[in-house]
């Protein structure tokens, strides 16, 4: 892994005005679809109205800060960290409307924001990362609006079982008589969401510790790297099989579980991408200035390494994802009715021999957003290495 | 200049534009060139990082590294033009008419081949001669250009033998097909001053026995007038001045070739008395280990406040070691460090805030010195928040007034990243960090090695400035005598660890010297054609 | 009983078929004479004609059951794959035959006392183990004492506890004295636990080596993955144990099964894929069968545990279940509605008299205002390890349910541990029955007061009395009216929801022929196909 | 070499003491499932009284440290010991498991790993060319879909409709060799869609990543051929971390097959841990992921002294 330390990769000019305007149009956007989508009474909607006002007090606090700085980078990841956080603590209201949604329209904000943030970059990238953009950004918004552009409901008997296509049933029904398009775009929501929150989490943990390990060394870096060796050592498919049947399948089990095995991969890659930068003299120069810890891995070994840990989220992303889809194939992944890919492949999986093509669906739905996500890992790589070739 | 017109043409270089692109965006960087070399002619190309000496060197063998193009004029070699030829007629003139000698010779060798198997590979390939008679006539190259152990060395991998050893099997690699020119890209820049004078009569010698033309690039004028028979002075992609070495260092018409030739000039006045008080920074008997190696024996050296110690040496010679065990990077193996009087924790992680911020450091590499992710304001405020505890608008202001010290305009610098400065200019910022703990002592790494010429001597002047307008102390680690010349009150020479010569600048550098300090000084090139050849011989007797 | 008369035609004119008496055209008139399409006659006419058996060949099975930790010991058979294997390699003193009757296997026959607790079995005469040691009581009693003592582990122990004494009279006779009477004796000794084994003379059976006196004889077991079998040549039934080899996989992906399955590398498979199996009908060279048999679902509550001990709350809760829809979407059709009782159509004393329970709303809220409640919250625990689809019927119940105003709060529990965290500890869940042979053993086990298994804490003291009364009955029509009042008392007092008896849904090469009726006590023809089946 | 030997020897010690953490978590792992080995098999005939006797007869009543202390002691005489469920002798029961495992490995890394390296190669050579698109696309398609879903696909098109390939990878010993292969194609190929992708991008990754390198540039400037350059040039320098990667995804074919194994009813020591989790057979699960843990280390072991031999800078030091 090259380092990128020239600076040039982030220095992109977005004008503040054109920002501003941005996020304000995305703050209105949420605040009007709360209002639409409200049904239950005045005191209920209170919560909402706290939240969508708090974040954006958030977002302002950060504001001043946020065009084309490093910073920026930062507020992104902890505003993403935030949300992560919040719905893995409140996963079972989070589940629900309204919050799932403004959950999902916060991750749009948080894309405008990279939008933004990096649009100097984006008018450069070539056509395969904008297909690679374009196609998260869809799955994004299908995520967070589900419950508004989904027909049905996510678990309601709508018709009869295995109905052909059809303009009310757009995709069919499944073996229980529910939407097959609404079990996609929901299935989506749920394994893109609890993929994406178990990527970060485990970024969260393997970064967090890659990094001590890099800046302290010694006895930490030891103890840190023994322990993910042996974790390692274990087949992480029996390891998340034997935990899962311990702590039950339930979401953050699941969320964590795996989070925990695949911090041990982003372990290595942090320790390792922050041991080259531990090396420079600045890092040097902080220390014997008699910088604490905390401020040596968040200014000045964090900002240098995020370029290659991001490019290795998109891939892990889409590790987790198969993983995730690996494990409902065993049975142990996200538990029905709640819908997710993997399983809704899993179920139908037999109609593939009759040549009935409502199973590949769902496996097309992950393929695409893999190949999505990758191509847009590529493009990063390639910027991020300074590779032109 | 008749002389020459006489001589057939090898190389005619005819309006050569290149072009660099930087964010998707085609620049030109060299601006209509005009090259010509004849047949066994030695063209020096001398000018400073970016003046695109390299880029039309590479050019002169059809080439142009990724991220550059030649998108205009002809290249005239022999009678194909290298601007239009096929990529594989091209390739069937590099390396067999055509040889290259890059800067570093350990990063341009292949680490997992040995000498001898990349040596054979351009004749080999080329279909010149078989792998047999290549070997032997390696062999005998090696031995021309005095290479220990010429009939061994080629069967080693490229780790294996010295830096300036490796540049001589360069040499040989390069003249393996026996090429009509030979492009020397900054051959003896990475390497200490007393290896160069051996890499430098090699290439001389063997250039000068099979009258090979040679295009020999360089930043320093001093080594170019040992080489060249022509000189070209490049700036910014453009001709300057062209003409006879001699001529040239004699009598330049041209301004910036005057600064060129001037950059040593610059001295430093000579100091008052040293004060009787206790020094600022005593070191005393220190030795020192990287695991089991030793690397300092017994060094003692004192430094009073408001003077200049320059430590000398080349490199492996234990100075930059020295400057780790005084800020505690690494504990020595005996003795101690004591400031103003009282000794100093040798584990910088045991000393107080204070100790800390009375001692900074100035790094070589101002690249990696400097966070590139962090502003300006961020990098020089950092200390005054820690060490002084100003916030906000004071911390900003003096922020401002620090920028200002180091002659770089505030509103313009004051929220830029590293990335959108040139080199000199990161080195005044890591002197502004430097400043703003309000030091009493700054150690300087070879602050200037990495910069160029005019840049360095700028730098050097700065610090000068600041230290009588500040009271303060330098310890100045350098390879470069020149350097030493400009700025040093007291002078320190090491090799291998131990300290051979110190005191006072007039001292040390007046005869009769230590044999090694001899030895370094009469290694710096000197602006005179004549400089090599008389010191060989001196040398030779 | 127009259908009823229909079906007993077909069954004779298969007979005359298959005994050559009738000629194709003349099957063929009759038949369609009844009302059966010339399609359909002529398939039957084909497999009927077919049917007499042949020797030969090697058949490859497809199971879906199986697991690495399967044995040899028959005392922990826990699947249909091993149960399979088991009854290929050895018998039993009787056997539950493909028209659902009992037939002596082992023995020749049996005698009760009067009071039919105490029973004598004769045994079979010369009939060889794989070894070639010859059968006799000793060997009888040291298998069935295998699953008898303290230190036993065997599933079947509580089958025999009621044995008080067992013991031989001579060498052909065993004697066993029961601690009550228990007219069905004979068919608890056609458990697929209780195999006879050779004794290996110290009281305890070679279990191990897997002889036995079956129709095949083992030759590799790798349990999980596969075994193969030989024939035995010298096997006592005559018209049984065709195939020549047989090889056991254990294909535990539905998917991969049925690919096979249509690929021709195995020659049948059993538990296909309900949502599919429409599809593979269709499919060249395949076919498959369906037997309606004793497997059924229950959803017993704890009638001592309110609301449930009020009945008319659980009657409210037996009518607001919609059990077509259950039937149409958790088995696809493959299976039969329940009728809030356990006992099958394929069993002997099934009470067709009594009138089918159906989803209607208003009789749910009746009872449920009788019960002095308007609305009703309850927990129902449910996991896919009560059998497939558990948690989706119990969503679909819920949704039914509430049409009636009774909120049902379906409890996702834990596969791992459900049978023994959940069951029989929860007041309300979903659990399936393998079913058993007889109406006594299914009470006994399940509905019986101080049973281990009375799942739904029933204790009704009419039920009590005749079921030890139809126990100890030898007279067929006696018998009959008690176990029917018996199903009546559980369809209206009893606490447990019985929505559904599955079908066994299997599927095999065309090649493969056999009897015209076939066992539903088991899957694959009660698990005998191996020794059942033949190829055409 | 001396300092290779001490590596290995330090490196061996190190994954003995890994193993037995594995050991422990493990058992800890197995020991906290909920319901143990006698409900697992018993099912819905479970009564306390059966179980008791299960346990009874397998030891299961003794406290867990001294169930451990008596596996581990018996680990150290290499007595791998019984299958509670089955019981059948452990060593003797993974053997064959783990003899098809490594079969099925083997054939899909004699796939794998020259295609992925030579695409790679190939793809440095022509990169940003048609073909390195096509062959980045067409990879990068094979690892964005789930594996038993290739796994389906390949069935369905190679298997039920072509015919080519049996559907289940029924094999046993009896079978010759070619067989065997035969009857492993279909899961090879499923495995080496699954893991070529990332082999051959990082082999073409790491072959770029030299191309800026001087010694590079010098190579073309001697005037060699581009696929000499990349071959002679590049390669051997980008062998330390094709190795890694290779080798990775070799752990990955021992130990990560369980979907495949399942889809394709192959008798790998996957499905076998599989099962014997489910039936809380302890002595088993343990020997399995000591076989899985070993495996790991050894492979990451055999990493690092390859990429050592493929390094002229540590393998002849000045």
């Amino acid at each position: 892994m090259t380092m990128p330390l020239t600076g040039s990769t982030f220095s992109g000019h977005a004008s503040p005005w054109f920002s501003r305007v941005a996020v304000a149009a995305v703050h209105f956007f949420l605040l009007i679809l709360f209002l639409q989508n409200v049904t239950v009474d005045f005191w209920s909607a209170i919560p909402g109205f706290v939240f969508i006002h708090a974040y954006s007090a958030i977002v302002l606090v950060y504001w001043s800060r946020l065009d084309q700085t490093p910073a920026g980078d930062t507020v992104i990841v902890t505003l993403t960290l935030e949300f992560v956080l919040i719905a893995i603590l409140f996963w079972d209201s989070f589940s629900a409307w309204p919050w799932s949604t403004l959950f999902g329209l916060a991750l749009v904000q948080i894309c405008a924001f990279a939008a933004v943030r990096y649009w100097s970059e984006l008018r450069q990238a070539p056509y395969s990362a904008w297909f690679g953009l374009i196609v998260i950004l869809i799955y994004i918004m299908v995520a967070a609006t589900a419950p508004i552009i989904a027909p049905f409901g996510e678990t309601a008997i709508v018709g009869a079982e295995y109905d052909e296509w059809s303009d009310k049933h757009l995709l069919g029904t499944d073996n229980l008589g529910r939407d097959m398009f609404t079990r996609l775009i929901y299935g989506g929501r749920n394994t893109v969401g609890i993929a994406f929150m178990t990527t970060v989490l485990a970024f969260v943990l393997g970064g967090l510790a890659g990094l001590l390990a890099a800046a302290m060394r010694g006895w930490m870096d030891q103890v840190l790297g023994r322990t993910v060796d042996t974790l390692m050592a274990i087949p992480s498919f029996i390891f998340a099989l034997l935990i899962l049947t311990i702590v039950g399948t339930s979401v953050p089990s699941l969320i964590v579980v795996i989070a925990v095995l695949d911090a041990t991969k982003v372990f290595r890659l942090a320790r390792a991408v922050s041991m080259n930068v531990v090396v420079l003299e600045f890092v040097e120069a902080a220390s014997l200035r008699g910088e604490g810890l905390w401020w040596i891995i968040r200014s000045e070994i964090l900002p240098n390494i995020l370029p290659p840990l991001v490019a290795e989220f998109g891939l892990r992303f889409c590790f987790v994802f198969l993983f995730l889809s690996g494990l409902s194939f065993l049975g142990l992944g996200i538990q029905p009715p709640t819908a997710d890919w993997g399983s809704m492949v899993r179920d139908n999986a037999t109609l593939i021999t009759y040549g009935d093509i409502t199973p590949l669906l769902p496996a097309a739905a992950i393929a695409l957003l893999t190949i999505g996500v990758n191509f847009v890992v590529d493009w990063f790589l390639h910027k991020a290495s300074g590779l032109k070739d | 200049m008749s002389e020459s017109k006489t001589r057939d043409v090898l190389l005619n270089m005819h309006g050569l534009r290149i072009e660099g692109r930087s964010d998707e965006i085609w620049q030109e960087i060299v601006h209509g060139v005009n090259v010509i070399l004849h047949r066994g002619e030695v063209l020096g190309l001398i000018g400073e990082s970016g003046a695109g000496k390299s880029t039309i060197g590479l050019a002169a063998m059809g080439f142009a590294r990724d991220g550059c193009r030649i998108s205009g004029g002809t290249i005239m070699f022999d009678d194909v033009d290298l601007a239009k030829a096929s990529d594989d007629s091209l390739r069937l003139l590099r390396g067999s008419r055509i040889a290259y000698v890059a800067q570093s010779a350990a990063a341009a060798f292949n680490p997992a081949h040995k000498l001898i198997d990349q040596y054979c590979e351009a004749p080999v390939q080329h279909g010149i001669m078989p792998r047999a008679e290549a070997e032997s006539d390696a062999i005998d190259l090696y031995g021309r250009l005095q290479l220990p152990d010429p009939g061994g060395i080629g069967f080693r991998y490229p780790h294996q033998v010295s830096g300036g050893q490796l540049q001589r099997a360069m040499t040989a690699m390069a003249m393996a097909c026996r090429p009509d020119l030979i492009v020397f890209d900054e051959p003896t820049t990475a390497l200490d001053v007393t290896t160069q004078i051996e890499v430098l009569s090699a290439i001389r010698d063997i250039v000068r026995q099979f009258n090979t033309a040679a295009i020999y690039i360089t930043h320093d004028l001093a080594v170019v007038s040992q080489m060249a028979d022509r000189i070209m002075v490049l700036r910014h992609g453009n001709l300057v001045e062209e003409g006879e070495t001699r001529g040239m260092i004699e009598d330049p018409q041209k301004d910036y070739t005057r600064d060129l030739l001037s950059v040593r000039s610059f001295r430093k006045e000579i100091s008052r008395e040293p004060d009787p008080e206790t020094p600022l920074l005593r070191v005393e008997n220190i030795s020192a280990a990287y695991g089991k190696t030793p690397v300092l024996y017994n060094v003692s050296i004192d430094i009073h406040r408001k003077r200049t110690v320059a430590v000398v040496g080349e490199s492996g010679s234990g100075k930059s070691t020295l400057a780790r065990v005084i800020t505690g990077l690494l504990q020595p193996s005996e003795g101690h460090v004591y400031y103003d009087g009282a000794p100093m924790p040798p584990d910088h992680r045991k000393r107080n805030k204070d100790e800390k911020r009375r001692l900074q450091m100035i790094y070589q590499m101002p690249d990696t010195a400097i966070n590139p992710k962090q502003r300006v304001s961020t990098i020089i405020g950092r200390p005054l928040e820690f060490y002084l505890g100003l916030r906000g608008g004071d911390r900003d202001a003096r922020v401002r007034q620090l920028l200002e010290m180091i002659e770089l305009d505030p509103d313009e610098f004051f929220d830029r990243f590293p990335g959108e400065l040139s080199g000199g200019q990161k080195q005044r910022i890591c002197i502004a960090r430097a400043l703003a703990a309000e030091p009493e002592l700054i150690i300087c790494d070879e602050v200037t090695s990495a910069l160029d010429q005019l840049v360095a001597e700028e730098i050097l002047k700065l610090l000068q400035r600041l230290q009588d307008e500040l009271g303060l102390a330098y310890m100045f680690i350098t390879h470069d005598l020149a350097t030493v010349r400009a700025v040093a009150d007291e002078i320190v020479v090491m090799l291998q660890g131990e300290v051979v010569e110190q005191g006072p600048k007039e001292q040390v550098l007046t005869p009769p010297h230590h044999a090694y300090t001899e030895l370094l000084l009469s290694s710096v090139p000197e602006m005179d054609p004549d400089w090599l050849d008389n010191l060989l011989e001196q040398r030779a007797n | 009983m127009g259908g009823n008369g229909n079906m007993k035609r077909i069954d004779q004119l298969q007979q005359l078929a298959q005994n050559s008496k009738i000629s194709r055209r003349h099957f063929m008139s009759q038949a369609t004479a009844m009302g059966i399409t010339a399609a359909a006659a002529s398939t039957m006419w084909s497999r009927t004609v077919k049917a007499a058996p042949k020797r030969g060949g090697k058949m490859r099975f497809g199971s879906g059951h199986g697991s690495t930790t399967d044995t040899l010991d028959p005392a922990t058979y826990a699947n249909g794959g091993i149960i399979h294997q088991g009854y290929g390699m050895r018998n039993h003193l009787s056997e539950v035959d493909n028209d659902g009757t009992l037939v002596p296997e082992l023995a020749e026959g049996w005698e009760a006392s009067d009071d039919a607790t105490e029973w004598v079995f004769k045994l079979r005469k010369g009939v060889e183990f794989h070894n070639g040691k010859t059968m006799d009581a000793t060997d009888v009693i040291d298998s069935l004492n295998h699953h008898r003592g303290k230190e036993s582990k065997s599933a079947a122990k509580p089958l025999l506890a009621p044995i008080n004494e067992l013991k031989a009279d001579g060498k052909d006779k065993v004697v066993f004295k029961l601690a009550g009477g228990s007219a069905d004796f004979p068919y608890t000794v056609s458990d697929y636990h209780l195999a006879i084994m050779p004794s290996m003379g110290d009281g305890k059976v070679d279990w191990r080596s897997g002889i036995g006196t079956g129709a095949y004889i083992k030759d590799k077991f790798e349990p999980g993955v596969r075994s193969t079998f030989k024939r035995n040549p010298n096997y006592f039934k005559s018209g049984r144990g065709h195939f020549d080899e047989v090889e056991f996989l254990t294909i535990g992906d539905v998917v991969a099964r049925t690919n096979a399955l249509s690929t021709g590398e195995i020659d049948a498979m059993n538990r296909c894929d309900l949502k599919t199996v429409h599809l593979l009908k269709r499919r060249k060279g395949v076919r498959v069968e369906e037997v309606t048999g004793t497997l059924h679902y229950t959803i017993p509550m704890h009638t001592d545990v309110a609301p449930f001990d009020n009945n008319d709350v659980r009657l409210a809760l037996k009518y607001s279940l919609d059990r077509e829809v259950l039937l149409k979407t958790i088995l696809r059709g493959h299976g039969v509605i329940g009728n809030d009782h356990p006992i099958s159509t394929a069993n002997r004393y099934h009470n067709s008299e009594l009138p089918q329970r159906k989803y209607d709303l208003d009789k749910a809220k009746f009872h449920l205002k009788k019960a002095g409640l308007t609305a009703l919250t309850v927990d129902l625990s449910a996991a896919d390890a009560a059998f497939v689809g558990a948690v989706d019927a119990a969503v679909l119940y819920k949704e039914q349910a509430a049409k009636a105003g009774i909120n049902i709060n379906v409890v996702r529990e834990p596969n791992d541990g459900y049978w023994s965290n959940v069951w029989l500890k929860k007041p309300w869940c979903m659990v399936y029955w393998g079913g058993r042979p007889t109406e006594d053993m299914m009470f006994s086990q399940s509905l019986a007061q101080g049973a281990d298994w009375n799942e739904s804490h029933f204790s009704n003291k009419r039920f009590n009395e005749l079921l030890v009364q139809a126990r100890a009955e030898l007279d067929e029509a006696k018998r009959r009216g008690m176990y029917e009042e018996m199903q009546v008392i559980v369809n209206r007092d009893g606490g447990t929801v019985v929505p559904l008896f599955a079908n066994y849904v299997f599927a095999m090469s065309d090649k493969i022929q056999h009897d015209a009726k076939m066992a539903g006590n088991w899957d694959m023809d009660g698990d005998k196909a191996i020794e059942r089946w033949w190829f055409g | 070499m001396p300092q290779l030997g001490r590596m290995v020897a330090q490196r061996l010690a190190l994954g003995l003491l890994t193993l037995f953490i594995v050991s422990l978590i493990i058992f800890l792992c197995v020991e906290l499932l909920p319901g143990n080995l006698a409900e697992a098999i018993l099912g819905q005939a479970a009564t306390p009284e059966t179980v008791a006797a299960f346990n009874r007869e397998l030891g299961l009543d003794l406290p867990p440290h001294e169930r451990y202390i008596a596996w581990l002691i018996n680990i150290m005489q290499g007595d791998f010991g019984r299958s509670l469920a089955s019981q059948r002798e452990i060593s003797e029961l993974l053997g064959s498991r783990l003899q098809n495992t490594l079969f099925l490995a083997a054939v899909a890394a004699a796939i794998a790993v020259p295609l992925a390296v030579s695409l790679g190669i190939l793809a440095a050579l022509y990169r940003e060319s048609i073909f390195d698109r096509a062959v980045n696309a067409v990879t990068l398609t094979s690892i964005s879909v789930p594996e038993f879903f290739v796994a389906y696909i390949l069935i369905i098109v190679l298997s039920v409709n072509l015919g080519w390939f049996p559907s289940i990878s029924n094999i046993n010993d009896g079978l010759s060799f070619w067989e065997k292969v035969y009857r492993t194609a279909l899961p090879a190929f499923t495995l080496t869609l699954v893991c070529v992708a990332h082999m051959m991008r990082m082999t073409r990754a790491a072959i770029i990543n030299l191309l800026a390198s001087p010694y590079i540039e010098m190579a073309r400037l001697k005037g060699l051929r581009p696929g000499r350059i990349i071959l002679k040039h590049a390669l051997p320098n980008a062998l330390a971390p094709i190795i890694n990667v290779v080798v990775l995804n070799l752990a990955y074919l021992i130990v990560g097959v369980v979907l495949v194994e399942v889809v394709f009813v192959y008798p790998g020591m996957g499905q076998l841990l599989v099962d014997s989790v489910a039936k809380r057979d302890i002595p088993v699960v343990q020997a399995c992921s000591l076989v899985f843990a070993a495996t790991y280390i050894l492979l990451n072991l055999l990493a690092d002294v390859l990429s050592i031999m493929s390094n002229p800078r540590l393998l002849h030091p000045r």
